[in-house]
């Protein structure tokens, strides 16, 4: 069992660490550290379940039989792409806060917003 | 015979990391994300050969290219910058 | 042309959006937007009716057949979403045009409705779509852009909203992605009609468990349901009151057709309702929902986070009619879809226009505004009575249904409990009255006048909305009834 | 063919791990960068040269040409670029031991 | 922290490689390693370096990674051992991709023929996220310049550059070659590993590589903002309308069986036309993301200095 599935767990263990930094720390920019190694925890979760044991990457070429499965790897091209789109939309948000409250801090501004109110 | 090159760039990749983990000065991180980097192209490069396919080497040529993209972008950009004293110079 | 219809509905808005980066003038590009999201709304009908006369249409991408190419499979459920969708996008788009002249920056206006159009398209995208993991991408390009729409508010808060909401919807989609690659991995296939017909094989294991705890976490995540809805109130408050207007009518019911989606025709039923104690829960934190968010409305100083907080109440509702699971909960729940679209596009718009007017939605401001806005107001008192259920709107429609299905289902204390939910909302709804027709108006207040014609067009096009399908219910309960049971019947 | 691939692997791999083994040993970041700049160069053209002696195919060869050109290349200008980014913000290198605790903390921001 | 997630970018990009996914490795070669590390770089810059320790509610945050993990490491119990043959993903709907994509569309490499064939409408959802981000960092960050201060840092610019000769003379000669490298990248994707995407990547970083060494303005006279947008919604355009013209001539929407007479050329055209649709967006995006992050920092130092 551990032999067939360490591969899994080591991503479990990926894909917490970025989840906690989301959600624990309080700087805007390392949120997005965290959830760009979320989202790439789970891109390589995706990819171990394509391999197959012999097979080689999914290009046709002569004398080879055993092919590693091409969908996952066309899911998670994309995927990579969405993962891009975000992390400079949310650094550019994480930008634009800093011009605008001055800090990064989640407290900070969560304080300077209250006061707003 | 690859699998024993690949065996000692890992290992030196390790030390690389370990180098970027301890610092000391934010140069030695880079120098040592700059090693990790050609390591890395040796890396794919010789997984090519050990998997039988070496026609994937164009990922080891992007590799190197965006190794030194990001390399000059951390100069440029980081608190290392080569431009930040000159600019100060200027004002 | 018309066995098109159904990518139409999708490609239409989605090709229109580069387009306007062509047209230079504002003016110019809302006239184009607002043609191509009316198509939009021409398309849904036309698809509604195929649907309704002649059953499940189906259109697959690229020619190739089911599990191996795309496809789109349009049922009764996906029509009545993308006729809601494409209509609310139609008429708030009218108003746009004067509403962003006064909130957003005259060089964002051309990216402001490529952004619409990107939103509408994603949302379109996300509900025609029969394939899982296209959900996902749709998803994303109607997050992103709304992320980037909400961060147009004029409000520096605008911003920070605009990042949690970033954060909590990335969270979601991403929590959906690992719910769907689970799924992925146990039936080789993301199609969801084959995933529907593959899963009761393997429905015993964990795995699949586990997939369907995920899908279901992200969906709420979306959702805004209860304890995860903390990043709601604040989108809505600080984005441009168009952009509000449209999503409160619209994203978060996208969320609701994927949850019914997931639950009723993926994994079924039978698997849906035993692997989790989900009736339960969802029972639960539906009401709870409800009630925080009346009596947490019921305390707002700004009339847009009282709705937003409302909206939230809202979707109580829906979830509580969806947990019944019967199919008159669920008919009941769609049918709150449809109505809660026109009553919270009608309000938010009337506040826009309110904002147009005096540039803040502080309940403080609304003094007196019975008099010198007196269409808007009346606008709002009557979209408030739908959002409380008095008979002749469609507010009473869905919560009577509502309570028919738990009196059916034997549940009488929720039903007790969703009829004293409704008292909460008349304290809300009254505060906003009581400040607009009861207060004396404020000083230097004289020269507020009231809305301009192309708001007071839209908005009142909304309110007749609701009076007309409050009294004539034959066209919503029939579609409603038709895709509940359809959604109980044989499997999509 | 096999044999000199296989020695050039070797050497190659050889001067990776001193390589490695410099980063990690030396004393100060100019030190450590000759170690890292000089070794690596050659490495990898050693390393480059016996996968070239293992596939005597055509566009194989050209396309490890075109790394080994390109590492040629950019490996020095990173490093010079690295170094006087850090002689520019005064980063002394490490000559004696005492006035090393000073110029140290003073140099760190 | 930030070299940090670079080499993570890096490591998994070749456990990529480990695992067959050579396309995907490429990918997360150029965006993981290069792109989103520039941009987290220069994003750091603008928002100061100050770190502040406070981190709140770490316990019930530790709380709910534990439950998710948990839950998680629960349900991989039951998966389908790592690397069999037999797994439910390898018998499904794989191996038609693998069996007949051959004969279907004529490309030997999968990952393309099903990327932009069979399930082409996902790949036209990607190009359209891309867009909407470039959109909405536009929204966000796009400031309007003034003739004057550009001159200014001409100026500036100019003087700091002359002390880093040995840079611009590699970069210059290094620069045409990525762009080559990238055509080639575009063209060759039926065959290797490699795609619109890649090299829009690539592409884009010479531009950016380009933008650092020899300053903004100086790139900016080069390539026009307004003209590269117009440039990102010509991609997508491009790749709707090959979509268009199938549903013209009365089949499914992305079928590209009528480009040509005989279907398996006309397969091969739709690819090659889609795929340069979405080098063309990429690239452009690419470049307006980091356009607009560079240029907001050039506006943030000039108040500043006006200030000082």
């Amino acid at each position: 069992m551990i032999m067939g599935l360490y591969n899994y767990w080591i991503v479990v263990v990926l894909m917490m660490v970025g989840f906690y930094i989301v959600i624990a720390h309080g700087n805007l920019i390392k949120k997005i550290v965290g959830l760009t190694i979320f989202q790439t925890s789970v891109f390589i979760f995706y990819i171990s379940m394509a391999k197959v044991d012999g097979g080689t990457a999914p290009i046709l070429a002569e004398g080879i039989k055993q092919y590693s499965n091409p969908l996952p790897h066309v899911l998670i091209l994309t995927a990579i792409v969405v993962g891009i789109a975000t992390t400079a939309l949310g650094l550019a948000l994480a930008v634009r806060i800093k011009e605008a409250y001055g800090s990064i801090e989640e407290e900070e501004i969560q304080t300077k917003d209250n006061l707003d109110c | 015979m690859l699998i024993a090159a690949t065996i000692a760039i890992l290992v030196v990749m390790i030390m690389a990391i370990v180098r970027g983990i301890v610092g000391p000065t934010l140069y030695d991180r880079i120098l040592a994300v700059n090693m990790f980097g050609t390591k890395t192209v040796l890396l794919i490069s010789l997984l090519g050969f050990v998997m039988g396919r070496p026609e994937f080497l164009d990922i080891a040529i992007v590799y190197a290219l965006i190794n030194f993209i990001s390399v000059i972008g951390v100069l440029h950009y980081s608190d290392a910058s080569i431009f930040k004293r000159s600019n100060q110079q200027n004002k | 042309m018309l066995a098109h219809l159904p990518i139409l509905q999708v490609i239409v808005p989605l090709m229109a959006a580069p387009l306007c980066l062509f047209l230079t003038r504002s003016r110019l590009v809302w006239l184009f937007a607002l043609i191509v999201s009316g198509l939009a709304f021409l398309i849904s009908s036309l698809l509604l009716q195929q649907v309704m006369a002649s059953g499940t249409i189906i259109y697959e991408l690229g020619g190739w057949e089911a599990p191996w190419g795309i496809e789109y499979r349009i049922d009764q459920l996906n029509a009545l979403l993308l006729l809601i969708i494409s209509a609310v996008s139609t008429v708030v788009l009218f108003a746009a045009h004067t509403s962003i002249q006064k909130e957003i920056p005259a060089d964002r206006h051309t990216l402001f409705y490529i952004l619409y159009l990107l939103s509408l398209a994603g949302m379109l995208g996300i509900v025609a779509t029969g394939d899982a993991f296209n959900v996902f991408v749709f998803l994303e390009i109607s997050s992103l852009s709304a992320y980037a729409l909400i961060a147009l508010g004029k409000d520096r808060r605008a911003l920070w909203a605009s990042y949690q909401y970033l954060i909590m919807g990335t969270i979601g989609a991403t929590f959906i992605l690992i719910g769907i690659g689970l799924m992925y991995q146990m039936t080789g296939t993301l199609n969801m009609y084959d995933l529907s017909q593959r899963l009761p094989e393997v429905d015993s294991s964990r795995t699949v468990f586990v997939a369907f705890t995920f899908v279901i976490v992200g969906v709420c995540l979306k959702l805004a349901l209860f304890p995860l809805h903390l990043w709601l109130p604040n989108a809505y408050a600080y984005a441009p009151s168009i952009v509000t207007a449209f999503f409160a009518a619209t994203a978060t019911k996208v969320a609701v057709y994927l949850l019914i989606r997931f639950t009723f025709s993926i994994f079924g039923l039978s698997f849906s309702f035993t692997a989790l104690p989900l009736q339960m829960l969802f029972v639960v934190l539906g009401l709870l929902g409800i009630f925080a968010a009346s009596f947490a409305a019921i305390y707002q100083k700004n009339v847009k986070h009282l709705f937003a907080y409302s909206s939230i109440a809202q979707i109580g509702y829906m979830i509580v009619g969806f947990s019944v699971s019967t199919p008159t909960g669920l008919m009941a729940t769609l049918l709150h879809l449809f109505n809660h679209a026109l009553m919270k596009s009608a309000l938010f718009l009337a506040l826009a226009a309110v904002v147009y007017r005096i540039g803040s939605a502080q309940l403080s401001q609304f003094h007196g505004l019975g008099r010198q806005m007196p269409f808007t107001m009346a606008a709002i008192v009557i979209g408030g009575l739908s959002l409380i259920g008095v008979p002749l709107t469609v507010g009473f429609v869905s919560k009577w249904y509502l309570v028919l299905a738990t009196i059916e289902n034997g549940w009488w204390p929720i039903t007790v409990l969703i009829l004293l939910g409704s008292l909460l909302a008349i304290v809300y709804v009254w505060r906003i009255v009581e400040a607009a027709y009861f207060k004396p108006a404020l000083a230097g207040s004289e020269s507020i006048k009231e809305a301009p014609l192309s708001f007071l067009i839209p908005i009142w096009t909304l309110v007749i909305a609701n009076i007309y399908f409050g009294v004539d219910t034959r066209l919503s309960v029939q579609v409603a009834q038709a895709a509940a049971q359809s959604l109980f019947g044989v499997s999509p | 063919m096999d044999i000199s691939s296989a020695v050039f692997l070797l050497i190659g791999s050889f001067l990776c791990v001193s390589g490695g083994v410099g980063i990690l040993r030396f004393p100060d970041f100019y030190t450590r960068m000759h170690a890292v700049g000089v070794t690596e160069t050659l490495a990898t053209t050693m390393i480059l040269i016996g996968l070239m002696l293992q596939n005597p195919d055509g566009l194989v060869v050209l396309k490890l040409m075109i790394i080994l050109l390109m590492t040629l290349f950019i490996s020095p200008t990173a490093s010079h670029a690295l170094a006087s980014a850090a002689v520019h913000n005064n980063l002394m290198p490490e000559l004696d031991k005492k006035e090393d605790n000073e110029k140290e903390t003073s140099s760190k921001p | 922290m930030i070299m940090l997630s670079g080499i993570y970018g890096l490591l998994s990009a070749s456990f990529f490689v480990a695992m067959d996914a050579v396309d995907v490795a490429f990918t997360e070669a150029s965006v993981g390693a290069g792109i989103s590390t520039l941009l987290m770089l220069v994003a750091i810059t603008m928002t100061g370096r100050s770190e502040n320790p406070t981190r709140h509610k770490p316990l019930l945050a530790l709380a709910v990674v534990i439950v998710t993990g948990s839950l998680l490491i629960y349900g991989t119990l039951d998966m389908p051992y790592f690397g069999l043959a037999q797994d439910p993903v390898h018998l499904h709907v794989a191996p038609r991709y693998i069996n007949d994509s051959m004969q279907e569309i004529g490309v030997p490499n999968i990952v393309t023929s099903v990327l932009a064939s069979y399930r082409a409408f996902d790949t036209f959802g990607e190009v359209v996220v891309i867009f909407t981000a470039g959109m909405g960092v536009l929204a966000l960050l796009s400031v309007v310049r003034h003739p004057k201060d550009t001159a200014e840092i001409d100026s500036i610019n100019k003087s700091m550059h002359e002390e880093h000769l040995i840079l611009r003379i590699v970069a210059k000669m290094l620069i045409p070659f990525i762009l080559l490298f990238a055509l080639y990248v575009q063209f060759h994707g039926d065959f290797g590993p490699g795609g619109g995407f890649q090299a829009g990547v690539i592409f884009a970083a010479a531009i950016i590589l380009y933008t650092m060494l020899f300053g903004m303005s100086t790139a900016r006279r080069v390539i026009n903002q307004s003209f590269i947008q117009l440039f990102a919604a010509i991609g997508v355009l491009l790749y709707g309308s090959v979509g268009v013209i199938s549903l013209l001539n009365g089949k499914n929407f992305l079928d590209y069986s009528v480009l040509s007479a005989d279907p398996v050329a006309g397969q091969h055209l739709g690819i090659l036309l889609i795929e340069l649709g979405v080098g063309f967006t990429v690239t452009s995006v690419m470049v307006i993301i980091f356009f607009n992050f560079a240029g907001r920092r050039n506006d943030q130092q000039n108040k500043e200095n006006n200030v000082s």
